[in-house]
């Protein structure tokens, strides 16, 4: 996920883009909240948030790990024993994503994507060379699939949305939708009964896109402060527009990096 | 009835390994409770044309993909999260050699639960909507699919949902961390979908870290989520995950994760692998020689051990557990 | 977020229960696991018309009825097993006081595991074809009924089945063995449907026998089928299921079982039982003296009593508890 | 359920009729067979059944009580701990009767009814004065309800219905259905789905009545040697056939005796 740098964007000084994303991601998530956290970027930016200004949110995994957090770095997966070792409670996949994630409880998931599109509809499933066409075929290069971030993108009740600001993965249409966002834009989502509110943020290494209150289509909303509005808008693949009041996301503070880094014990996010 | 249910790795294959069969196993996330000695024991039997079903993807599929065991496969999950892509999988996908449907990680575990309550359908709000019902691996000519995932009217209201494909697998193979003689088992860290499957499927065999007294079993029955009544045979198999992880008993072996993955990646590689890894031993000493006592004292040494404490002192020798599985048993 | 989750009783009853809110409890069959000692509390504080679902009718429903704080009921039973016919619920349904909903033992969990799911019905292959989905005492002009268990067309194959409506009660009072101050419970014994149900309630009371020191939850993480997540608050109460049994803790009260259920059978034995049984404590001491400790001592002398044996030494003591709660809190 | 002594019946010698009920139905459980069994009689006819010719039998509760058998006497309840003690497992209600009853997977339930029907339809829950009429009403006499036999009326392979012979109890018609038996006789189950066979018996405390297997109207099989196949059908509140073939059943041995005893530890059976 280095590849930002190709768009001559300067490297910040005393931290990495990938620490700006965790933490402004980490941001997004308030104190007592029920949050679900993948396993990678998106529980090193969920247990900054715990460690650093929601100590109270109530975390699991999606294999029904409770109460727990990462003990001597991060994990390698959800069930991994990193996040076995001081939990309150396992229980199961229907469970956390069933119960309490699809049922609607959850208020804010994490989920990462290899695609996005402008209504924030995520592919993690292939690349395709062009359209698929009418009839299903396999992908040139195949990815992950949906994992449990299509139960967050259905049932909870916001969603964060963390990715590499790269063109190639923000397009104006993705090719296969693995999770979604707002589909078509606007009240898409209601054909289907949703009972989640869909993504509240695309959380970059170059920046926060937010969507249209009516068109759900997703805008600038602010840049850091080693990148900028003109980087952002070049780094994606559809006409993005800037919302009134962009700006300026402020920069970590040494009290945010000294979190951040308590939790990424293995300095994953440091690698430049 | 038999008075255990112990069996060898190889006879449950023998026994329980059908080509072509529906087989169900990675009853845990990627890194985790993999029963995947399982499936090098079908490697090494050469079972064929497999329909696997893994809630998520792990090394036991990615290996069954790349060996070419395995031609269909459905999944919720098919990367090895921190570990990255899935490369025999992802090979075998590419080149057309396996199909894979995909859900997603809580559509599998529901499917699992119509399949054990024997319905006809699932309810689904999730999954519907996207790409996962509109495409089918399965039924490539439908666009949208509906076969796959279907749509309901719900009767009170009027309003139309999702309808799930209940599970009910030939096979599953399970990896518990304790089971008793007669396939009373305990799972130590997340169930996953362990409980949903160990229902849902025709006929479940356990592949079990350690054989423990039944006196175990009798101290801690709400531990025992999977009863022997819906078990056919134990396997003791220990490090049977390896190289995953079994909370409680041994940490991911990360060196040998991405070893392996790295092989998977070419024909070569998996040639290799198969002969290195899934060949070269035929009992569980000459299993463990393979891995390594150093490297198995390490893996040992996980900062979850403590889950396991209360249990260790029923848990039977090697010795113990091959005396009672010489007498008796499955007939 | 409260560093506890303890609360007195009557703060239980006062701060949840309200007049006619849909209640869930009797969260076990007849016999075990009552969370009773809720249901006495709500009688002392009159609260009325109570829509209460019951997966089995137990000696709370049965006093609720009897004392006519309930006005509705949904059941999957309504005896007291051995102990036979519940009086009170009879004189409540009889008498057209109590209207209540016939269900079976398989659908009231089903209705709580789609109230957890968030389901708009769940798919119903038992009840239908019988009266039970024919007669509804809540829409007793419908014959055949199907706003009760509507049919819904299986989209795979054509087949009719029956739908449920999916139940989501205001409030659950739960009985469990041990509760950590925050609210993660380990329950001993079948759990009946306190899994679902916990999921399902929009709100949780746990009503604990005892509270163990958090140490004893992340030693038996895989024990913890209730997480704190899922619970409002806590109430430490001793032989809060009595006269029904805890597994582990203490067997059913017999003679108590049948004296309360013939009291029940008329007005004037209610309100003496009323009056000896639920207006005459006012705290757990006094609870503790009026069963008597002899018998108590008798009660506590159960042969499941091995059971609990692993978590006695983090059990906290009745002034621990109680500092505790004296202290911060629910705010 | 002492009213058949009213019918003039001898009472037989060396045991009552209970136990002939109980033991007549536990010879209808065969080894290695997954039951289910209820509280009370259902439960003692099981258990006889396992410690006397079906050692192997697989027998759970409708609470998910696994491998267990009674301590110190009947059971109060499913949920008792009598049956806590010893058990291998517990799990829940929706795993025992969903997944092993409603699924179709158990071989052989045990219930009881309060008015049993000519095709085998029982009710629990209600004496009614007459029919109930087009629209509901509460039962003159409200009874225990459906519990988990309507569960195992409809999943079980087969079941079998324990009741004491009194014309009241044995009508042309119930009132009120809350488990299905074969509804109308015939195919009229295949209307429902029901995975489940139906009743394969009637055991009474004077014989046992078996369905026809087309029109599955239940006729008499055989009587016990102290009762008569005039007395069964003077019992019976439809006109009751008999069978080709139906005769004496054996009484129980002095082995089935002592094992019945060894179940029935505080003589439950035993009391006239």
């Amino acid at each position: 996920m280095s590849a930002a740098a190709t768009h001559g964007a300067r490297e910040p000084e005393g931290y990495t883009r990938q620490e700006m994303m965790a933490i402004a991601t980490g941001r997004e998530i308030k104190d007592r909240e029920i949050a679900i956290f993948g396993v990678g970027l998106s529980m090193l930016a969920g247990f900054f948030a715990q460690a650093h200004h929601a100590p109270n949110v109530r975390a699991m995994t999606e294999g029904g790990v409770f109460g727990s957090s990462p003990v001597g770095g991060l994990p390698w997966g959800i069930e991994c024993n990193r996040i076995s070792t001081n939990a309150t409670s396992f229980t199961s996949a229907l469970d956390a994503l069933g119960c309490l994630v699809g049922s609607g409880r959850c208020d804010v998931g994490i989920i990462g994507a290899a695609q996005v599109d402008k209504f924030g509809n995520v592919n993690t499933t292939g690349i395709w060379d062009g359209e698929i066409g009418p009839t299903y075929r396999a992908p040139k290069t195949r990815l992950t699939g949906a994992g449990g971030a299509n139960d967050i993108a259905c049932g909870a009740k916001r969603y964060l949305i963390m990715v590499a600001h790269e063109p190639k993965r923000f397009t104006e249409k993705v090719t296969y939708i693995s999770s979604p966002g707002y589909l078509e834009g606007g009240n898409a989502r209601a054909r289907f009964g949703f009972v989640g509110g869909g993504p509240s943020a695309i959380v970059t290494t170059l920046g926060i896109l937010r969507p249209d209150p009516v068109s759900k289509e997703f805008a600038l909303d602010g840049w850091y402060e080693f990148s900028s509005a003109d980087e952002v808008v070049a780094a994606t693949g559809w006409p993005l527009k800037v919302r009134p009041g962009a700006g300026i996301v402020p920069p970590p503070t040494a009290g945010e990096l000294v979190s951040l880094r308590r939790v990424d014990e293995t300095g994953a996010l440091r690698k430049r | 009835m038999p008075d255990h249910k112990l069996i060898s790795l190889s006879d449950a294959v023998r026994r329980f390994a059908r080509d072509g069969m529906i087989y169900a196993s990675g009853a845990a996330l990627p890194i985790g409770s993999d029963a995947i000695v399982f499936g090098r024991e079908m490697v090494r039997q050469g079972v064929r044309d497999l329909h696997t079903i893994f809630h998520c993807n792990t090394q036991q599929l990615n290996l069954l993909a790349a060996n070419g065991n395995a031609t269909r496969a459905e999944c919720g999950f098919s990367g090895l999260e921190v570990f990255g892509f899935a490369n025999g999988l992802r090979r075998a996908v590419e080149t057309g050699t396996m199909a894979l449907e995909d859900y997603s990680n809580l559509s599998i575990p529901l499917r699992y639960l119509g399949g054990a309550l024997n319905w006809p359908f699932v309810p689904a709000t999730v999954n519907i909507g996207s790409d996962l019902q509109d495409r089918s691996a399965f039924a490539p000519q439908e666009n949208p699919s509906r076969s796959k995932i279907a749509m309901v009217t719900d009767p009170f209201t009027g309003r139309q949902i999702g309808a799930f494909r209940p599970l009910q697998p030939d096979v599953a193979a399970i990896h518990v961390t304790f089971a008793d003689p007669m396939g009373n088992a305990i799972m130590l860290g997340t169930e996953w979908s362990r409980f949903e499957l160990s229902r849902a499927a025709k006929r479940v065999v356990l592949i079990a870290d350690a054989i423990v007294d039944p006196a175990c079993i009798r101290q801690y029955p709400n531990l025992v989520r999977i009863p022997e009544l819906v078990v056919e045979a134990v396997v003791y198999w220990p490090f049977g995950a390896w190289p995953a992880s079994s909370p409680g008993m041994y940490d991911v072996d990360e060196e040998h994760m991405r070893a392996m993955n790295t092989a998977l990646g070419t024909a070569e590689g998996t040639a290799d692998y198969v002969r290195d890894y899934v060949s070269s031993w035929h009992d569980i000493d000459s299993w463990l020689a393979m891995i390594g006592h150093d490297r198995l004292a390490k893996l040992e040494a996980s900062t979850t051990s403590f889950l396991a404490d209360p249990y260790r002192k029923w848990i039977l020798t090697a010795a113990e557990v091959a005396a009672i599985q010489a007498e008796g048993g499955l007939s």
